[in-house]
């Protein structure tokens, strides 16, 4: 199995505080990695310096076989990465659609010309990627594949959820970033949300997953490996109940608490 | 149900504007006044109104009139884009026959085109600039008060007969100050005594004039000259008190108005100033305008040119009496007017439409009053201008 | 929302009759009073509209039948036209609503969908008119062509402009137009190249030997030569909305607002930030140099006081008014704030006062404008 | 350039520097407190220098006329009054609008600016003419060669340079200050930490404003004229001083000011061309600055959690 993402000795401190630490960290293709720790342990910087958001102070960053080393956000979208955020970044007053086709950018035509004069080819590529986002919004929620038109603004945090995961989803990426997707939701949401979210994948199977999150019930369930960070470094890696049980970890962990 | 009440009003409002329109279609005849209502010079506006305001009252007051006069007042702000859009728009209301126009000549030069466009005769009142008249040859276009050029003469005249040597000039670079500082320097050139040791360009809405003055301190001219409006006027008078400058401050028409020396208080002492007209009170006619003027009450005193306001919109209504309530007849009787008296002397327009004034009126400040200047203490030598000779 | 209730094309084209015959009777209206009345009839009508829910029906209305509204809409134009067709200052304001509108069009797309704030507008409308100054005194370059000039101008002057603009957000980003506008104007007024504060005639306009500045006599009517002038701005706003139109409804429309809702999200989608920035203010600066032209040249003079901070305050006032980001609301908002002071000359010194008043009232009651901006339809009327 | 002529430039521009300091010092309090620009700032300064000409007024009425308390008593009731002002405005203008875009506010303070302009021009007796401002200070002066050192230009300038530093005080020392500087940094901890957040906001933006009266009254003073269009200037040159400067700190606005007068005076002095460009130049150069420090010379931190 060959490493769709790795990450050598990856560093970034913010003033006096070592965000990361060099960290290595690699994820072979279709797995499921969890990104654990204690607040504040790197995760979301590593998101950011993978995507990035943050150029790193040190370190080399590979993904599919290519150096992505602090290229730029449009570089790593291109490449495939998408990425959903730890606090809901939806653009509130546009449309689930508009939304949802932010995230489809690399896959619609940008040119003045095309955008402006041919109305006609544009309406063609405009029903096709209507008929994506509706395909791909219904897997998550039926209820909403006929709102499409609805601005975000007026959703619950689920949906709003949901919204963005399609957004990151619809291009259809190889490596998908998830931060922290429980944030703001209830248990059972949660649940309900992992389970869609496993249903694509499981339509394309070549999709990567990394997931920030706290609901250890979640990592449980859905990772198939996991890494755990403290102070910008990886303290531990492996299946969870062996990360778990972890000594350093849960040292971490109560540390932290 | 929310629309009828709109509905109601409209029908409401289309019979009152009918109704009203059809009562004042009979022997009324519109006039037009335009000049600065707002804005830095608006006192000069709303005396000029006023006094434009008192010349209609009277005549509507008078049996002997043929027609009632009605006068339309819009106000150019002493901007050029807004004058020509009201001139436009009085020029472009046929009810409209004549009218008396203009302090600003950076308006008066703008909309002058206009006038000619829409074949709209007008008088201006107030604006200096040579070019309103001398620029083109409209029929249209004339002007009661005379231009810059010849209170420039006399004021160049004046400084040398002073005795001065150096003169220091500050224009604001409107037309109007730039004006002035080209036909001062001219004049001055002529009489080629005096000497400009620098020109400095100021804008209209300057505060502070400390840098500019710092360097003409340095240049330690005995006058500075200033061709500019009052309220920078004022700020460049006191200001030179504040850095100890102790020229004599040589103003121009611009600055003739109470509100140049309410500005500056005891500051104002022995200030120059040149208008063209002989002053009010000096006239039989002027009198008789201040009784009647103070007569009506108004909030704002005439200013310099409220004389020629009232003037300018008298000729119009004595024309209209004449020839009728008709543009193009006002404008050929304007054509030939000779020794016509008013309260600012005989008004004889040349082939330009320019009144040929021959008298300027050389003032001074003496306390708190522009005087003028052959009966000031100044000229009889009580008192003495910084550095007089 | 227009996704349910399907509203008929009649709510739109009501509203829109009635608008046009209240503008009428305002444009034609000379006595204070009268207009006084029509004002507080308008006012009363239409707060009873908002509480009758009137006013959202007929916006529905607008965004489902887009098209055939705007060719009704096109049609009052004309009428409004037609009414006063040899009054020559109403054809000069109505002629200044439509050239405003397409400004504030521009405006719209830099400041309404790309969030890049432009304290300038009157500015590079200035430029546009200055280049049909100079042009058509010094050259004879045809004077359609001098339009597109000054617009390519306008948006040159702009591109001056894009480093600032594009490294610096928000309030530091408004000061850097700020500050040019203030610079642009001290400009004009001190260099004598360009007339200085004196400012320049402009000439009349002339295409194919079809002089615009002679009134047309057809039979026994007599047209104002403001007719041709109305023609030509009808037919540059009429473009200039279709342009901004299909942008909005574009995926650069979209690129646009994404980046004006969250720069960091946007590029981690790809977004070319700078990209788009650039293209809405250039574009935007391009149909404001182009209105300016025109207006120079309808106003026959151009001069530095035309182009103030004040009245690029003034734009950016019609926008919030309108609704930021909605054609159809800045077009009534550049109605209300062409007309209303003009038709308050009748209480001249007091309307400044009163205009402000008003834009105040409306800032605090109806923040978001007198047309909201509704979601994107990317085709009106269209249905999966 | 002889000495005494440059100290006199220098002169010019330090008073010119303070007043303008003193303008850009409220835009950042109230960019502060509530993220806002208040456009009216400039124009409050004006109805400031206005109230205390019509003080004066009133004081010679009643008779009383020893200049220093005269200038006490303007000073005083000024102040006050646009603290009273500034508050009303914060309450029922800017406030209400915190939900809605950052622009609104903009907008609608400049139309409150051009309401108490059109105002003071309509409803002050003549208030369209320049109105003469009495010279309350000593005017006792040495004339050092080229360059003229008035007693009341000290003294303005060091009450000018007391009040900055009185403010700076009151920022970083008192618990006012601490109040003041916790709702800057975020209304959420701010609440949290007890503090009544409207009450805060109200007191900057009546200490602002306050402020805004000093400055007109020193403006009066300096020129020994005022009218009603002062405020718009120094408005507009406040609000670039404070932004080249740095909304994110006092510093900054003080260091705006004076460099805002400096370039004005450079620009008059030593460049080659009309001295009518200066502001050409001084705008042109801050246009520049923008480009080469977008967040103001002295940084503002932003820091975005993504």
């Amino acid at each position: 199995m060959s490493a769709l993402l790795e990450a050598h000795g990856l560093s970034k401190h913010f003033g006096g505080v070592q965000a990361l630490d060099g960290l290595d960290l690699a994820v072979t293709a279709n797995e499921i990695l969890g990104l654990i720790g204690p607040n504040g342990s790197g995760k979301t910087t590593f998101f950011n310096v993978i995507t990035g958001i943050y150029n790193a102070d040190a370190g080399r960053v590979m993904f599919d076989g290519a150096d992505v080393t602090n290229a730029s956000a449009r570089a790593i979208y291109q490449a495939g990465i998408s990425r959903t955020f730890q606090r809901s970044r939806l653009s509130l007053p546009l449309s689930i659609f508009d939304n949802i086709m932010i995230g489809n950018h690399k896959r619609l035509k940008q040119g003045l010309w095309f955008n402006l004069a041919k109305r006609r080819d544009f309406k063609r590529e405009f029903e096709r990627s209507y008929a994506d986002a509706r395909a791909l919004v219904e897997v998550f929620e039926p209820g909403l594949a006929g709102r499409m038109f609805e601005p975000v603004a007026g959703l619950p945090m689920i949906d709003r959820r949901r919204i963005e995961i399609c957004r990151a989803l619809i291009s259809a990426p190889k490596l998908l970033l998830l931060d922290e997707p429980s944030a703001g939701m209830t248990h059972d949401e949660t649940a309900e949300l992992m389970n869609d979210i496993l249903l694509v994948r499981k339509r394309n199977k070549d999709l990567t997953i990394i997931i920030v999150e706290h609901e250890m019930g979640v990592i449980e369930r859905i990772t198939d490996r996991c890494v755990v960070l403290n102070f910008g470094r990886k303290i531990a890696e492996g299946p969870y109940r062996s990360v778990a049980a972890d000594a350093q970890v849960q040292e971490a962990y109560l540390g932290a608490a | 149900m929310s629309t009828t009440p709109k509905f109601a009003a409209l029908v409401a409002a289309f019979i009152l504007g009918i109704t009203t329109g059809a009562a004042d279609a009979k022997d009324k005849v519109k006039v037009g006044f335009i000049g600065p209502l707002t804005g830095g010079v608006s006192v000069n506006g709303l005396g000029g109104r006023n006094s434009a305001d008192l010349a209609v009252r009277l005549r509507n007051a008078d049996p002997k009139s043929k027609y009632e006069y009605e006068m339309v007042v819009l106000d150019d702000e002493c901007k050029p884009n807004v004058a020509v859009q009201v001139a436009t728009k009085m020029a472009a209301d046929k009810d409209i026959i004549a009218g008396a126009t203009h302090y600003c000549s950076v308006t008066a030069i703008a909309t002058v085109d206009t006038y000619h466009k829409f074949g709209f005769p007008v008088i201006v009142w107030g604006a200096v600039l040579p070019d309103i008249t001398y620029r083109n040859k409209y029929d249209e276009v004339h002007r009661v008060n005379g231009t810059m050029i010849n209170q420039n003469d006399a004021n160049a005249e004046l400084i040398s007969k002073l005795g001065y040597k150096t003169v220091a000039v500050i224009h604001d670079t409107t037309d109007y100050g730039k004006g002035h500082n080209e036909y001062f320097s001219k004049a001055l050139a002529k009489i080629g005594q005096a000497k400009i040791v620098g020109t400095f360009g100021v804008t209209a809405d300057q505060q502070d004039f400390t840098a500019e003055l710092t360097k003409i301190k340095a240049l330690n001219p005995d006058v500075i000259y200033f061709g500019g409006l009052t309220p920078i006027g004022v700020r460049i008078r006191s200001q030179m008190d504040k850095l100890g400058i102790k020229a004599a401050f040589d103003g121009t028409s611009g600055i003739v108005s109470d509100a140049y020396i309410q500005g500056l208080g005891p500051l104002a002492e022995g200030t120059l100033a040149f208008r063209e007209g002989a002053p009010a009170e000096k006239l039989p006619g002027g009198k008789f305008f201040m009784e009647k003027y103070n007569a009506q009450k108004y909030d704002n005193p005439p200013e310099a040119y409220g004389p020629f306001a009232y003037a300018a919109m008298g000729m119009i209504l004595d024309t209209i009496e004449k020839v009728g309530p008709d543009r193009k007849k006002v404008i050929a009787d304007l054509a030939n007017v000779k020794d016509r008296d008013s309260i600012v002397g005989k008004i004889t327009f040349d082939d330009h439409g320019q009144n040929t004034v021959p008298v300027i009126t050389k003032y001074v400040v003496q306390d708190g009053k522009f005087v003028e200047w052959d009966d000031s203490e100044y000229a009889s030598g009580k008192r003495k201008l910084p550095g007089q000779k | 929302m227009a996704e349910k209730g399907h509203t008929t094309v009649w709510p739109g084209i009501a509203g829109l009759a009635i608008a046009t015959g209240y503008l009428i009777a305002m444009l034609g209206a000379e006595k204070q009073n009268l207009i006084i009345i029509l004002l507080a009839a308008g006012i009363v009508a239409v707060l009873a509209a908002g509480w009758l829910g009137l006013l959202e029906t007929v916006s529905a209305s607008f965004v489902e039948h887009e098209d055939a509204l705007a060719a009704c809409a096109i049609g009052a134009a004309c009428a409004v036209a037609a009414v006063f067709h040899d009054n020559h200052f109403v054809l000069l304001l109505v002629i200044t609503v439509l050239l405003y509108s397409v400004a504030t069009l521009g405006l719209n797309v830099q400041f309404g969908y790309a969030g890049v704030l432009n304290f300038a507008g009157a500015s590079f409308f200035g430029i546009g008119a200055y280049t049909s100054a100079v042009l058509s005194a010094y050259t004879s370059v045809p004077h359609l062509l001098v339009l597109l000039i000054g617009g390519l101008l306008a948006a040159f002057a702009g591109s001056l402009l894009l480093l600032p603009v594009l490294r610096t957000r928000g309030h530091y980003a408004a000061v850097v137009t700020i500050a040019f506008a203030l610079l642009f104007k001290t400009f004009l007024e001190v260099n004598d190249v360009l007339g200085g504060p004196q400012g320049m005639q402009v000439k009349g306009m002339r295409i194919l030997g079809w002089s615009f500045n002679d009134n047309i006599e057809i039979g026994k009517i007599l047209l104002s030569f403001y007719m041709n002038y109305f023609v030509l701005s009808l037919l540059l706003l009429v473009g200039a909305f279709v342009l901004v139109r299909r942008l909005e409804r574009s995926w650069i429309g979209l690129n646009l607002d994404a980046l004006r809702l969250d720069e960091t999200a946007a590029g981690c989608f790809g977004l070319d930030i700078v990209r788009w920035k650039i293209t809405a203010f250039l574009i935007g600066n391009f149909l404001i140099g182009i209105a300016g032209a025109l207006f120079g040249i309808v106003g026959g003079f151009v001069a530095p006081n035309n182009y103030t901070f004040a009245d690029s305050l003034i734009l950016v006032s019609i926008l919030l008014l309108g609704g930021i980001g909605n054609p159809w609301g800045l077009m009534v908002a550049t109605i209300i704030v062409v007309v209303l002071p003009e038709k308050l000359q009748t209480i001249q010194e007091y309307r400044f006062l009163l205009y402000a008043l008003m834009v105040i009232a409306v800032l605090l009651f109806r923040p978001e404008g007198l047309l909201p901006r509704p979601v994107r339809r990317y085709f009106p009327g269209w249905r999966p | 350039m002889d000495a005494g002529l440059l100290a006199q430039y220098v002169m010019n521009g330090l008073m010119l520097g303070m007043m303008y300091a003193l303008v850009a010092v409220g835009f950042t309090l109230f960019f502060g407190v509530l993220d806002v620009i208040k456009f009216s700032h400039g124009d409050v300064l004006t109805v400031g220098a206005f109230a205390a000409l019509a003080t004066y007024v009133g004081l010679r009425m009643l008779g009383l006329n020893s200049s220093w308390f005269e200038l006490v008593v303007m000073l005083v009731v000024a102040t006050l009054a646009m603290a009273f002002l500034g508050m009303v405005i914060a309450r029922y203008l800017v406030m209400p609008l915190r939900s809605a875009p950052a622009l609104n506010t903009l907008l609608i303070t400049l139309m409150l600016g051009t309401v108490l302009r059109e105002s003071v021009r309509l409803f002050y007796p003549q208030g369209a003419n320049p109105k003469p401002f009495p010279a309350l200070l000593p005017r006792a002066s040495i004339d050092l060669g080229e360059f003229n050192l008035r007693l009341d230009n000290v003294l303005m300038l060091t009450a000018g340079v007391l009040v900055i530093v009185g403010i700076q005080y009151l920022l970083n020392r008192t618990k006012l200050g601490l109040a003041i500087r916790a709702v800057a940094q975020d209304e959420e901890t701010a609440r949290t930490m007890g503090i009544n957040f409207t009450a805060i906001v109200l007191v900057t933006f009546a200490l602002g404003s306050g402020l805004a009266a000093f400055a007109g009254v020193m403006n009066g003073l300096y020129y020994n004229e005022i009218n009603f269009g002062i405020g718009l200037y120094l408005g507009v040159v406040g609000f670039s001083a404070a932004i080249i400067g740095g909304l994110g700190s006092i510093y900054g606005a003080i260091l705006g000011g004076f460099l805002f007068a400096g370039l004005q005076t450079i620009g008059t002095v030593m460049l080659p061309f009309a001295s009518a460009y200066k502001d050409v130049f001084a705008f042109a150069v801050v246009i520049a600055i923008m480009a080469w420090r977008p967040t103001g010379l002295i940084r503002e931190k932003i820091s975005e959690r993504v």
